[in-house]
């Protein structure tokens, strides 16, 4: 446990630090366009990410991906390099930080879109007997697409090895989830006989992520059908980039329980000391490598 | 007369604002477009707090919302939606292609279709592939469908009010992301600006840099490319390059015949347009002009369109991909001294 | 209760009567395209327009319309001359069997899509403050259409007067509901909220109908608020004008159970033989009018 | 070799079961596509009976069909698609153009998406306005998706054969529902066929009637149009009239090249297209010939195409609003008869 809870916190607040960074180089005008970070669901990357087999099973992901991205491949110089548009980003600064692709995972930034083409890689994967399940990470407000019950319905026919998470953040941009949900996010894979499970808000951390997804995980794998999984989660920070119109006694009452400092608590300060200065050295080593004038990994393309 | 908005923005946020006061049957929907907020770029603020009860914010269902303001315009609403960035379009295109685009003609005219469905499109911003288009060419030649995007020489809020009062048929409204913040031209020493009666109850402008003499080259585009092409007039003149512009309201229905003269004078064409080369809106207007003086030309028509790819993230892929202002006037140069 | 089941029956038999007469028009070459035709169905179409306000309530229907047509507006002339591309047809000629527009109906042919137009026809009703309520028709494969749950979703945020009837009729196309449709198709309003009502196959009939629409429609009207009404009939006749690929046998025992038939059986012989002579008669001359070579309806355009 | 199949419908139902059996990646999935029925137009004739593990009937729901399909072409997989009604694909723009299109250039060439999606276009059959239609147009011009359309006088097998099994591109493969019954010519003494390689790696077909001397008239169109066209052209032969056809099997990426000298020689050009006018197909073909013979040709190029209005259910109103043998014909005197 106490491995799992270091391997967690460095995977948590690597995101965290990346993301912090992304933002601070927007605000700087080194990087532009748009930033989406998940400072405060980065127990959802986590939790979700190491309960697979990262090395065959498939992730599908949205426009708020930085996160899973790392707990995927912790390929941190790639991401940055590619949010700031160089060469040596993951898909050579085309992609940008909504359109990421590395090994088995893929992301665009058309919400619901992806999640046909992940039950159709969970249909692949069945076929070529792989033994791979796929993921795919939907926001709440993207439980708005009508697109994503046509693939909730084809997953449970066919018996699909896909797991459905849906993050739910509170929020799609400016609306909050009552406003654009109707009836119970819960529920809403219910009717197509998709099992579900859930994690409630009072719960939301790693752990708790983590277990859920284990359990979901294994359900899919050894019975090859979807699950569908619920979590209730908090959006720390901005939609993107700056503006943010919610209540900000509610956004600090959630900073009180942010679950990466949650987390931070069940290390013992040295440890967690350590790693967060090999993290800060590990970032500084990759934005000298991309930013400073005279590397190669600078190159505009 | 009202002072003069003074960006693109603000012509198009009065002009929301004027139709909801004057008509009851207006409806805004669209996603994220409530105060303090006001949708995406902003063209709705203000509107949900002057009109609480006919601004509505919908979930992310882009097909649902045009659906949606279909059933309203079937009954008698004159809605007006918004698609947050018309990469998304992509996701209505059943509702207008299928649905909003049919309904008056198939129903054997018993029934009108005033909707207007509200996006902007464009790239230049580093959004990258899915938030960058300019999609418009999917919904060029659908019967029955109008394709409106008023250029920086254009009242926008003139003819969105059209749009969205007069007409009665299902309108496609571009808004490039570029003119938002631009200042209208307005009159000025750098232009002469006209607006033509094309036909379509959407005007053509007519737009003159300030050279001398007879105008050397006729260049047509429309919407987002006024920008650059304002650009372009102006350094133009200032090399003593007279040069005359054309850009039509209407994109679909659309009709040159106004300008087919001032091309078989001029000899010299240059369309250009903002989404991919092939096909789209250019080939249409080419061959209006072709067909009608193209042995009066002097030289093959200069079209200029993006690069047929994705529209990069990275912002020196991105300009390499789009039109620019370089672009244009090197399309330009190169047709003043062909033949 | 006789006066209910005679007018039921009229209009029944009307529908059957009609449907037959394109059935066989069709194979005259009399009528080319497409024609589904709703046989065994009637009920849906009796059960629920009678339950609805004829003057003020709004309909949206599909491609198999002719029944909700008739039993809303009665226009037995103007609909085969619809079908058959008349210049008298309701829509001229010009929409034919699918694309049908009369006063507050509307039909058209792609599955799903008239849902969210319904949607909206429900708000512009609401906002005009109307009392009216409007219904769409779906069929059970139709629920594989994603802007269908877009629909439900919005319609219950948005409180919309709207009655979602659902007539599981137990195949689309040649596809049986069970490969098509996941889980239980009773249960795919209820996680947005939806109240949900239900009339089970061996329950299905026009009075069970007209009970359960009534019961919807009140619902409706009073709460301004979305239901949903799944009706578990059977197609007895096949999906569009001849191939019909479903096991002999299981079509003949459901004739057997024909919900018209049974009705018939209700009403005093010397009654049903006189509303049958009636509408053969009616018939008859709206046929001689439509396809009499010197009649001014015959006009092709 | 193997006897040439007899319609134009039976060539692409063995060509199918050549693939599944030839490549397990191979799978076919759409709606109503088991046997018996095997699909509307039956194109999957037989195929889930031998290949039960490989043929998948879906639900109603077309954005989800293309969708999977990506999936499974990002994943390995060869999908071939089917969209009952082209009418329907509407429904999969987003698919098509923000998914399929765009995973290999915006990933960098990291990815592939060897897609097909075959689908029946076209009109003349009565089913009405959301039946009928011919929408490929839509397509035409996005970057990266290519749009293929076998007419008669190609080998239609062959070119499903090279969209599903060498073409690492998402390709639109468009059936005009004409063409299924109809026998394919092969040789024979009305038309001297070649096949020509216009570079998209699906062959355009030159075709000229049987009668003397050069050719008086260039017709240029595509897909289910060469079922009248055959006709017009044997009916121009035996009023010895020449003319030459090309049909290339690529509309997008269109590449009209090889046809250019010729089109100069002639000087009469006719392009014809199934949508409807304005926008489309023909403009694009059009101003590829402008551009570079413009000058040599005797008389603006003549287009045909559908009316810009829904196609009623109606016979002879469908008959006016759509291209017809007879009008072709027309068109084809009208211009012989100009200048
Ligand atoms: C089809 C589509 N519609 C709208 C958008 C614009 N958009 C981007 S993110 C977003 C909100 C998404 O909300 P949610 O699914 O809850 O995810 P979150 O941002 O909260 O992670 C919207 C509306 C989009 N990218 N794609
Ligand atoms: C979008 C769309 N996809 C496919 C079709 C073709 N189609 C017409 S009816 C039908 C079956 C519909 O089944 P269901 O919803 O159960 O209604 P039923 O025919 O049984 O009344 C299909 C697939 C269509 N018209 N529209
Ligand atoms: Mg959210
Ligand atoms: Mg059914």
């Amino acid at each position: 446990m106490q491995n799992l809870t270091e391997t967690f916190y460095r995977q948590m607040q690597t995101i965290r630090r990346v993301e912090e960074t992304l933002l601070k180089l927007f605000s700087q005008g080194k990087i532009r366009g748009t930033v989406h970070t998940c400072l405060g669901q980065e127990a959802t990357a986590v939790g979700v990410i190491n309960a697979l087999d990262r090395q065959r099973d498939v992730i599908f992901s949205n426009h708020r991906a930085h996160g899973h991205f790392i707990a995927y491949g912790d390929d941190v110089a790639g991401l940055i390099a590619e949010v700031a548009g160089k060469s040596s980003g993951v898909c050579g600064g085309l992609g940008g930080t909504q359109h990421l692709h590395q090994r088995n995972f893929y992301t665009n930034g058309i919400q619901g879109g992806i999640v046909p083409v992940a039950t159709g890689a969970a249909a692949a994967e069945k076929r070529k007997g792989s033994g791979a399940i796929t993921v795919v990470f939907l926001g709440d407000g993207t439980m708005g697409e009508g697109v994503v019950y046509e693939s909730f319905n084809i997953a449970a026919l066919w018996n699909l090895p896909i797991l459905f998470v849906v993050d739910n953040n509170q929020y799609a941009q400016t609306t909050p989830v009552i406003r654009a949900q109707a009836g119970r996010l819960q529920d809403r894979a219910v009717p197509f006989g998709i099992k579900t499970g859930v994690v409630a808000a009072e719960d939301y951390d790693v752990f708790s992520v983590y277990q859920a997804a284990r359990r979901a995980v294994t359900y899919v794998r050894d019975q090859s059908a979807p699950y569908y999984l619920l979590l209730n989660s908090y959006r720390l920070g901005p939609h993107s980039k700056g503006d943010d119109h919610r209540d900000e006694s509610e956004i600090a009452r959630h900073w009180q329980n942010d679950p990466l400092a949650r987390l931070a608590e069940q290390l013992p300060p040295a440890r967690r000391q350590a790693i967060d200065a090999a993290i800060e050295q590990r970032l500084q080593t990759i934005l000298t490598a991309i930013f400073a004038p005279a590397s190669p990994l600078n190159a505009a393309h | 007369m009202p002072p003069r908005p003074l960006t693109y923005l603000a012509a198009l946020q009065s002009a929301l604002h004027a139709m909801m006061a004057e008509d009851e049957r207006v409806i805004v929907l669209g996603e994220d477009i409530l105060d303090p907020y006001g949708g995406a770029f902003k063209v709705t603020k203000g509107l949900s707090t002057a009109f609480p009860h006919r601004v509505w914010t919908t979930p992310i269902s882009e097909a649902a919302i045009v659906g949606v303001a279909n059933g309203l315009a079937l009954r008698g609403m004159r809605p007006v939606a918004e698609i947050m960035f018309g990469d998304f379009i992509t996701l209505a295109a059943d509702q207008l292609i299928n649905h909003a685009a049919k309904f008056r003609a198939m129903y054997n005219q018993q029934v009108s279709v005033p909707l207007t469905i509200r996006t902007p499109m464009g790239g230049g911003r580093g959004y990258g592939p899915t938030h960058s288009q300019s999609l418009e060419k999917l919904y060029l030649g659908v019967p029955h469908l109008h394709v409106v995007a008023p250029s920086l020489f254009h009242q926008p809020g003139e003819l969105l009010r059209r749009a969205v009062l007069l007409d009665d048929d299902p309108v496609l409204f571009i808004e490039h992301k570029s003119l938002y913040p631009a200042p209208l031209p307005g009159p000025n020493d750098d232009f002469e600006i006209s607006a033509i009666d094309d036909g379509t109850g959407y005007a053509a402008m007519r737009v003159r840099n300030a050279a001398d003499g007879p105008p050397d080259a006729l260049i047509i585009t429309y919407g987002g490319l006024s920008l650059p092409l304002a650009e372009t007039l102006r350094h133009l003149a200032r090399e003593e390059v007279a040069a005359l512009a054309y850009l039509p309201g209407s994109l679909h229905p659309l009709n040159l015949a106004p300008i087919l003269a001032d091309a078989a004078r001029i000899g010299r064409v240059i369309i250009i347009e903002d989404g991919p080369e092939g096909f789209g809106w250019s080939p249409e207007a080419a061959v209006q002009i072709y067909d009608a003086v193209g042995p009066q030309l002097t030289a093959p028509i200069r079209r200029v369109a993006a690069r047929a790819d994705i529209i990069p993230a990275a912002q020196h892929l991105e300009a390499e991909t789009l039109v620019t202002a370089s672009k244009i006037e090197q399309a330009i140069w190169e047709v003043l001294f062909s033949a």
